[in-house]
């Protein structure tokens, strides 16, 4: 890097979101608004610069700092380290990108808090890149309960909507609970370890198989991680949280928060315990807990009207679709994930933007009251080209992380896994497509008035001053640039070979335990690598994803234009799929049981299996 | 889901957590051992660093990071409570009324306690990296202290010592400053945080490098930021009210 | 220390934790979460931790019991 | 007591989490969180302890060869208990806004976010 150390960019992207946020607090009291906001659009685009460069640096080996100069001695230290990969560096690079799309977007915001909400943001994006960058697992604690802290505020931020007050209590409480689980595992590592950094507990872990304190530590410690990212039954929480959102912070928690949360699962399972806790384990319960999600997420979002909460079931279905490529533990398995969890973002925050650009136009995000009234302008096409992106259409971003992973998959000995993902794919990409055929151009037929038993209402205040007439330009670019950035995922890194063999070169790095505790730990050299799995498009992923994209359409063209006959006869799957719904009752206490009940599920399954399955 | 079945599910729930949990204390060093290897390290650390509190040293030297963290959190709570608790709409600010109703000799007591109060926590602050205490311990203490005004019936002098708008700049300028000896070590020591003052002799006041440094700038983040956060309590206890206007009663 | 200090500051500290948790008026609730707060601090006093103690004494003990306090009455008084 | 100390670490995240399943009223929640919260104090504090090991505070009079009691999970304790507290004050923030705009904190009469 020309001007900055690599060693200091890790740091750097914590510590200037942090100070460009006090500046923008202390400076709303005096500065015009517009002055507020291009601090604030800055800061993120330093950091997000710094990140940048981190990450190309970290794709010539792991950048790793020791924070206060405690440089370990053999292999022990007292310190906490930042250990840049491409994956971690890559995310808080993409974090920082979106924060500075998100800011962009929000130039038009108004909200009687401005200044705190751009200190917010800021703050938000230091717990992200803190969160990615450390190698410590308390150190993940405190930046987890940063990224919480500050989202819950976010989420609540508009006082005067009753949906986004109780949206952001659930989601505060349920995720608060789940890092306290975290920090009770994290007690029961160190009680056996006596070690915080990833790599200090994962050597002294060693190779010894995992007794049932080191399984149920594993299960407790990653229980935050897990319910951030929200996997199924922990994933109540984010439907409301997301659907009741502003628009621009639903771009950060959709985009890349929830996101870490699978992150941080594989970074604690790779490095701390893949020594200890049968890895055929714990593929089959996150195959499992994976598919649970997809499916949870898929029947939620087909049969959604509110736009915000259709996109926030779709990212749920993805999120179980992260999982899979997860559990399959392997480096082309990380790398399909990394790509695909890069397309999805620049897709998914578009689209929740142009659905608070619809909210602001006509103050609902219900897509029945919005029957044909989007109109035919640039909005109308960045969704639709968004729907078809959600749907894996080469060469788009999420389409060649999709091809990607099921090329993992079968290479995993599990082609069938391919099957899942092309469905889920078509089924969320499908439910885009209808709304916005249905929102921008009137196709299909009209929709009954919301059911209230069993759905949520879409009508909400504009986030802006007044209603808009017209799209803002700052708010359109900041659509564009998500856009491309999600179409560029997929045809950059696809098409262009050098940037193909980078990306491979990621996920083989990410999964290469032994490399990062010699580099955190003795300073050593990066390994050399055997040349990796490139991340191209190859004939069966694009096939794959020509397929999904033509069901996605068969799902849209079937639900708009199903005849009455048919309508009636597939009423008969209602009370299934409102039992469904029901269970999503935006009742806190329902989803602490929820929560309860899905750790234990995991942790009886991880204790069991060990003894059932082969290795 | 109907209260009946939540209280099922939460017990499978509960129940099979317990059993892992119990599996779990079987494979537990007993309580009290004599095991703890990082516990080695830090008080190593910390002598070389000579800084006789160890927990400090761990807090603002070792692992000073995770403090950086901490005082963030806290900089984002006292942020978002603000925006939480904004105004908006037609709430207004009651006109105000008199203040508590303490007997005269509490409340004179609470007045006399102000500066004793305000003495400890300052004296807990410094003296953090010697004796227990420190910015936390210090800046709780602090606020404590100054809202003994209000205990004390004194809203309005309470009030006149808390200009809020300052404590909001000391909360932003407390956070800047830890960053900023942060950002001093990566110049001065080649990485974050790194503790670059001079370390003095073991047991002075002006001792331990960074850490009495950071002390300080903790406290003051914790005392701003719980005055903040109580202050917005105090009014919306005390003195907005929503809704009607004026004219309605408490 | 002796064997027997530690084990009934711990089955103070997990009855008044149960008793916080299930008294469900926050009124009374507030006030037991003080006392929780301080049977916790001398629990941490036992357990040689005087810097969390003193912690806990000004956070679990005061301010976080002030802070529901004032909630609660925020809330009875209700919006006007 | 091998175990005691850790088993009341974990009754009280239990207490804690059945408080919150069980409350009527999202101030009491709140509370009930965190008492979940208490029960990692205490786990952490527990597994740091050693028998007749004095504070990690080298005070005047108190050789630097003394054995202590572990000063990491103390240093993370503090850490703990201010983001416990901030928590809880996010947490009722937020119960006073729902409070004005539903009239109720009882999670049972919140019917706005469903399905």
């Amino acid at each position: 890097m020309p001007w900055v150390p690599d060693t200091a960019a890790a740091p750097l992207a914590v510590a200037v979101p942090i100070v460009a946020a006090c500046l923008a607090l202390v400076g709303a009291r005096w500065a015009p608004r517009p002055l507020i906001d291009l601090l604030a659009t800055g800061a993120a685009a330093v950091t997000a610069w710094l990140t940048g460069a981190l990450t190309l640096a970290a794709f010539g080996g792991r950048v790793v700092t020791w924070t206060g100069g405690w440089s370990p001695r053999d292999g022990r230290s007292v310190g906490i380290v930042l250990a840049a990969d491409p994956v971690n560096a890559g995310l808080a690079c993409l974090a920082s990108a979106l924060t500075c799309c998100a800011l962009l977007y929000s130039w038009r915001y108004v909200d009687s808090a401005a200044g705190h909400y751009h200190a917010l943001v800021l703050l938000f994006l230091a717990g992200m890149n803190g969160f990615a960058l450390t190698g410590d697992l308390f150190d993940m604690f405190v930046f987890f309960e940063l990224m919480g802290a500050t989202a819950f505020a976010l989420t609540g931020l508009r006082v005067e909507e009753p949906n986004s007050l109780q949206g952001g209590l659930n989601f505060a409480v349920i995720n608060s609970l789940a890092a306290y689980l975290s920090l009770i595992g994290l007690g029961l590592l160190y009680a056996r370890t006596g070690q915080l950094g990833l790599a200090q507990i994962g050597a002294a872990l060693g190779g010894r198989p995992a007794d049932a304190l080191v399984v149920v530590a594993f299960v407790l410690a990653i229980v935050g991680f897990v319910t951030k990212a929200a996997m199924a039954p922990m994933h109540f929480w984010l439907a409301d949280a997301h659907a009741v959102a502003p628009a621009p912070v639903c771009v950060l928690m959709s985009g890349v928060m929830v996101e870490l949360g699978v992150y941080a699962l594989a970074r604690v399972y790779v490095t701390v315990f893949s020594a200890a806790v049968p890895a055929a384990a714990v593929r089959e319960a996150f195959i499992a807990f994976g598919v649970l999600t997809a499916a949870v997420g898929c029947v939620m979002c087909v049969t959604q009207r509110h736009l915000k909460r259709l996109f926030a079931y779709s990212t749920i279905a993805h999120i179980g679709l992260f999982l899979i490529g997860f559990a399959l533990l392997t480096p082309d398995g990380f790398t399909g994930v990394a790509v695909y969890v890069a397309g999805h973002a620049g897709i998914k925050g578009a689209l929740f933007l142009l659905a608070g650009l619809l909210l602001d136009r006509f103050q609902t995000v219900d897509e029945g009251e919005l029957f044909g009234r989007g109109g035919r302008g640039a909005p109308c096409w960045l969704f639709l080209l968004a729907a078809l992106a959600l749907a894996g259409l080469p060469p788009l971003g999420p389409g060649l992380g999709k091809a990607l992973s099921e090329d993992a998959a079968g290479a995993a000995g599990l082609p069938w896994l391919a099957a899942v993902f092309v469905l889920v794919s078509a089924v969320t990409g499908g439910a885009v497509l209808r709304a916005g055929l249905r929102v921008f151009l009137g196709l299909g037929h009209r929709l009954g008035p919301v059911e209230r038993d069993t759905q949520t209402a879409g009508e909400e205040r504009p986030e802006t001053e007044t209603a808009l007439t017209r799209t803002p330009p700052t708010m359109l670019a900041a659509v564009v640039l998500l856009v491309l950035g999600g179409v560029a995922a997929g045809v950059a890194v696809g098409l262009v070979p050098a940037l193909a063999a980078a990306a491979g070169r990621a996920g083989q790095t990410f999964a290469d335990r032994a490399g990062y505790l010699g580099q955190v730990l003795y300073g050593g050299p990066p390994r050399p690598a055997p040349p990796p799995v490139a991340a191209r498009w190859t004939g069966s992923g694009v096939l794959s994803g020509v397929v999904s994209t033509v069901l996605a359409g068969a799902v849209a063209a079937l639900s708009l234009w199903l005849p009455r006959g048919a309508r009636v006869r597939a009423r008969r799957l209602r009370p299934a799929v409102d039992g469904l719904h029901r269970l999503h009752s935006g009742h806190v206490g329902d989803y602490v049981a929820w929560l309860l009940a899905g750790a234990a599920g995991l942790a009886l399954a991880l204790l069991a299996l060990p003894a059932a399955a082969p290795g | 889901m109907s209260g009946r079945a939540r209280l099922v599910v939460f017990v499978l729930g509960a129940a099979g957590l317990a059993v892992a949990f119990v599996f779990a204390l079987g494979g537990m060093p007993p309580f009290g051992g004599s095991e703890h290897p990082y516990r080695d390290l830090a008080v190593a650390a910390a002598l070389r660093h000579v800084t006789p509190n160890v927990v400090s040293s761990v807090n603002f030297d070792q692992r000073a990071l995770d403090t950086l963290g901490e005082e963030t959190i806290l900089l984002g709570s006292v942020i978002g409570a603000a925006a939480l608790l904004r105004l908006v709409g037609h709430e207004k600010e009651r006109p105000e009324r008199a203040g508590g109703r303490l007997p005269d000799a509490i409340g004179l007591g609470c007045y006399l306690l102000l500066p004793v109060t305000l003495l400890i926590g300052l004296d807990v602050v410094a003296h953090g990296h010697l004796t227990p205490g420190g910015g936390f311990q210090g800046g709780v203490v602090l606020a404590t202290g100054l809202h003994l005004l209000y205990l004390a019936g004194r809203y309005r002098s309470l009030e006149r010592l808390r200009p809020l708008a300052w404590y909001e700049f000391g909360e932003g300028a407390s956070a800047t400053a830890f960053v900023g000896v942060g950002l001093a070590g990566l110049a001065a020591g080649g990485s974050f945080l790194a503790n670059v003052l001079p370390l003095g002799s073991f047991r002075e006041l002006l001792s331990a490098g960074t850490v009495p440094v950071l002390n300080i700038v903790v406290g003051c983040a914790v005392a701003t930021g719980a005055v903040v956060l109580l202050a917005q309590f105090l009014e919306q206890a005390i003195r907005i009210t929503g809704g009607a206007g004026p004219g309605s009663s408490g | 220390m002796s064997d027997a200090l530690a084990v009934v500051a711990l089955t103070l500290v997990g009855v008044a934790g149960t008793a916080v948790a299930w008294t469900f008026d926050p009124a009374r609730q507030a006030v037991l979460s003080s006392v929780f707060g301080v049977l916790l601090a001398v629990l941490f006093t036992v357990l040689q931790a005087p810097d969390v103690a003193l912690s806990q004494i000004g956070v679990g003990a005061a301010l976080v019991p002030l802070m529901v306090v004032l909630t609660v009455r925020r809330i009875r008084r209700g919006p006007r | 007591m091998q175990v005691y100390a850790y088993a009341v670490a974990g009754w009280l995240a239990l207490a804690g989490a059945l408080g919150i399943a069980r409350s009527h009223n999202l101030v009491h929640a709140v509370v009930a969180l965190s008492v979940v919260q208490s029960g990692t104090y205490v786990l952490l504090l527990s597994v740091g302890y050693q028998w007749e090991a004095a504070a990690p505070v080298f005070a005047s009079g108190v050789p630097v060869t003394t054995p202590v009691v572990d000063p990491v999970v103390q240093a993370m304790t503090l850490t703990d208990i201010v983001v416990s507290a901030t928590v809880t004050a996010l947490l009722l923030a937020l119960t006073i806004q729902i409070e004005k705009r539903f009239g109720t904190v009882d999670p049972d009469e919140l019917r706005k976010l469903k399905g």
